[in-house]
């Protein structure tokens, strides 16, 4: 038996795509853990951003909402949202996080609802909300999610959030910065970076203990595998000890199963 | 990519707006109301309304509860990250048609059911939108512009599915899309301080609340204090909205409850949990509403519901992360 | 002899239009005198409005920049130059205050420039400043200017903030918002208003001592004359000794003679 | 009406900014330097610069002194209400082409005669704009746009000699002209407390300041004084501008002078009037700029030639309305 869970994993593979001196716009759950693991380890110098106007703060807790206090707490700035906006549509954030009801192979994303047609959704999802404004303009999105076949789908029921649209050059040609997109996949079975060529997924690394067979088997679209398929480094006991002891002791995130 | 013909739910044209802005008084008037005779006189059936703050951050959940009690209907909503507010209003199913950028969902802590059911339905009909363009579509009638250029939304069905327009830079030939004008009929905005004449006072993040004060029609303000004018005179740095702007003005201590209301007191998880697996059917849904918001006269009969000034206390500890015993920090 | 100078007789003229509650936005000089006499006399709750940035502020003594600490004191916010040009924008400013170097008979002033060629200029101004978008965007422009043919001329030399341009209808067809414009011109020798017909400058009232033949010598344009010319109120001795003792005591404005 | 060929001095693509802001450092760094060495190192001949404050308020005074003094060449000047920053610049020839929308003039004060040469001049090319009109070119750049719609400067010779463009709104039909964004290389501020990462609070008006800092390459900050960095973590509503805008901090106590500085000293009225009466003609003009500029070895020698911190305690009394004795109010 593992002595981490597939979250644990998930959040501490995320936390090493930030380089120290980065800025980053993340959401509540698994990024903003991501972030804080991250600041806590190798990265003291994160620029943390949340959407609803709180600056780089030293957050004390898990916040509940990416505008709640905890946002603020020991902030450098305390803005607006078009403030943060306008920095995304800058060029200053780095990465950003990102999740969403499906995604395809070129990694574009619905968080809006499932169904055929707009007016008649089979169901509604609460919609972009800041999605769509960090995929298009921050320079690398992440996408932490779990992974089946309802989530990997070929075709998303509606494109709430731009990945490569529908191949190389397509951002581009639909007016979005050059330079943008989807950098890495992280699901609890596998790491997924992007082909330069095609735009589409590709495998990097498979979880300890995980199948290539099983990860293809919760795609529901042809995944690309180098001919060297890695297997992910697990948590170490470093990321282990200060997620559960400093990030997250009440295991608001990790304590729940991504499936 | 074909553009879906969406529609824009308020007025664009900025010239309406100025005749309107014109007429608006600039006299130092004492603005003081109830909670009650505001959204009585201030917000009609068929208003195009939109909240301050961020959802179940520094909302004016009194305004919000007492638009339910007195059954206003066939209103626009802004969903500009709109979650308990918009909870709260779906439950009394005062609104129609809704911009949206981010509805019915609680962020990280779920989706209630039947607000969920009530946009699945044919009762609500909307727009799409993203957070960066709803702010933007504000501050383009903060600006005093029909629209403004925006590099999001293009490429996607969001986009497809907004009301949108793609244009052209005419110095670069850079792509953009124009996002119309947002000019709400009715701001509802809950600040930390506000004088008898409207000017106030936010701190911590001002989410869109400036330009949404500018960008509207009316502005009714609810405050967790009145402050004396000197408060602002002595200190215009102060100021995020100031007095031209608003019409109306209410003292609503613990205004934001059980949302939170930075440095007073943080959220209450666990009513607004309970609130969610109220949800979960139409009779426990019925009943919950009934108790806590056609069944409350007034906000001080819903706060002391929830436990009054003990919970406050108890939330302003949270806020300021004073550990009073294991049970509290566990349910923060 | 008179028993005030022709500066104090303009600016008294110049505070009674500004009627209790509505909004204006002032420069230095002449207008932010009239606004501070209008002020203490019988416009209390006139919004005084600085470019700068300054909201509202109980004007301590005359302002010598229209950002100075002046027009912060006991003001009600101190912002932006942009927030102020969009309050403009949006109709939120009732009058505006303007002079220049020239002005024809549709209200177009110059302050830009004196000569035929922009690049070879005779004379070098400091240029529109906020004139022109005060002048653009304020609902009525007040013009308080000495009167004389070379300042009173048929064309002006650079449009630099528009009047009614060539005539009426122009300012909405080159896109200005409807209902703005020049609405008074005051002078040394005479108050002047504008025919809604023609867009051009008519005589309102004739200041006391002056003859018609003198105001006409001093216009190099053809004046409209309405069939009564009134005589301007002069101002009172109220408006005289609010200006002398309270409003401008070391006589920084009213101590320079209008010519 | 034709529109005259009107040349933008900066670059207005977003993406060639874009790839510049990307490779800013976030990193919380120690930025202090000197002015000497800000100046020589941060601002370069041919750099197109713009000045924070308003011309003669909260300018930067040390700094543009060093760019005259170290003999700054041909560089682009920001003229978004450019007055004493703008006659000091001129002093030294440094500046041969200029974004206008107010410079020369002292406002009220006058017309200073060899600066008004200096434009007048083939030494100086220039493109014809408003006060608004530069607040949202700056405003664009800040929000990641190459262009604004604006509502000014329409049907009048300032458009025309401008180099903006006119476009329609595809929602209302409404003509507007485009105002292209404003991307200056280096940015020079003066405020009222800073840390050494960069966080900048000002007090009062802010001007274009925040904009400003935004829309550029490069950003110098000039202080009145430091601050501990907890001075803006204890009240994130502090920072005017934040840390990652930011590339050189220096404290420069009464920096503005012989500007305003809000809340803490008032303009040096007698001193800017000297400098009026000598542009009255080649010599004095010279003698004056040799004397204050050229034969100062930094910025304290030119405080101490006017008064040191006598005059500066005086102009604290100004500021402050304390009435010393009736001459000094006078002098006011």
């Amino acid at each position: 038996m593992l002595k981490y869970n597939s979250m644990e994993l998930m959040i501490s593979v995320a936390s090493r795509f930030l380089e120290d001196g980065v800025s980053v716009s993340v959401g509540t759950g698994a990024p903003c853990t991501a972030a804080m693991l991250a600041q806590k380890l190798h990265a003291p110098n994160l620029l943390i951003i949340f959407e609803a106007g709180g600056i780089a703060p030293l957050l004390p807790s898990m916040p509940i909402s990416v505008g709640d206090s905890r946002t603020m707490y020991k902030a450098y700035q305390t803005t607006s949202m078009a403030e943060i906006m306008e920095a995304l549509q800058r060029g200053m954030v780095d990465y950003c996080f990102l999740g969403g009801a499906q995604i395809d192979m070129y990694g574009n994303l619905n968080s809006t609802m499932i169904g055929t047609e707009y007016d008649s959704p089979k169901v509604r999802f609460p919609g972009s909300g800041g999605a769509n404004d960090f995929g298009s303009l921050a320079w690398k999105t992440i996408i932490v999610t779990p992974q089946n076949v309802r989530r990997f789908v070929p075709k998303v029921d509606f494109v709430t959030t731009p990945g490569y649209l529908t191949g190389p050059g397509a951002r581009e040609k639909a007016g979005l910065p050059p330079g943008t997109g989807p950098y890495k996949v992280i699901t609890n079975l596998a790491v997924f970076g992007y082909d330069q060529d095609t735009g589409r997924m590709v495998i990097e690394s498979i979880h300890p203990e995980v199948k290539l067979d099983e990860v293809k088997k919760n795609t529901g679209f042809k995944l690309l595998i180098k001919d060297e398929v890695l297997v992910t480094e697990p948590p170490t006991d470093e990321e282990l000890k200060i997620l559960r002891e400093d990030v997250d002791p009440l295991k608001l995130i990790i304590g729940r199963e991504a499936k | 990519m074909r553009r879906e013909e969406r529609k824009i739910f308020t007025e664009v044209d900025p010239d309406a707006m100025r005749d309107l802005f014109r007429r608006k008084s600039k006299k130092l008037e004492n603005k003081l109301m109830s909670v009650k005779n505001a959204v009585n006189s201030m917000i009609h059936d068929g208003d195009y309304i939109a909240i301050g703050g961020f959802g179940s951050i520094r909302i004016p959940t009194a305004a919000l509860h007492e638009i339910v009690r007195q059954g206003k209907k066939n209103l626009g909503l802004s969903g500009h990250t709109s979650t308990h507010d918009c909870q709260i209003l779906a439950a009394g199913r005062c609104f129609n048609r809704c911009d949206i950028a981010y509805v019915i969902g609680l962020e990280a802590m779920g989706i209630p059911k039947m607000t969920r059911k009530y946009f699945e339905s044919d009762a609500v009909e909307y727009t799409e939108w993203t957070n960066a363009s709803m702010s933007w579509r504000l501050k383009a009638a903060a600006m005093g512009l029909s629209f403004l250029p925006v590099r999001t939304m293009l490429g996607t069905d969001t986009g497809r599915f907004s009301a949108a327009m793609e244009i052209k830079c005419p110095f670069t030939g850079r792509k953009y899309y124009a996002v119309p004008a947002l000019c709400p009929d009715v701001a509802v905005i809950h600040v930390h301080e506000a004088d008898i004449y409207g000017n106030s006072h936010i701190n911590g993040i001002i989410v869109s609340d400036v330009d949404l004060a500018k960008a509207s029609k009316r502005v009714i303000i609810t405050a967790e204090r009145l402050v004396d004018t000197d408060f602002f005179r002595n200190n215009p740095a102060n100021t995020t909205i100031p007095f031209y702007l608003v019409d109306a003005v209410i003292e609503v201590p613990y205004g934001s409850y059980p949302g939170n209301m930075a440095y007073e007191y943080y959220l209450d998880v666990k009513h607004l949990s309970d609130w969610l697996d109220a949800e979960k059917d139409e009779k426990s849904y019925k009943a919950f509403i009934n108790k806590y918001i056609y069944g409350c006269r007034d906000f001080n009969e819903y706060l002391n519901l929830n436990g009054g000034l003990e919970k406050m206390k108890r939330l302003r500890d949270l806020e300021y992360l004073i550990k009073t015993d294991k049970e509290e920090t566990r349910n923060a």
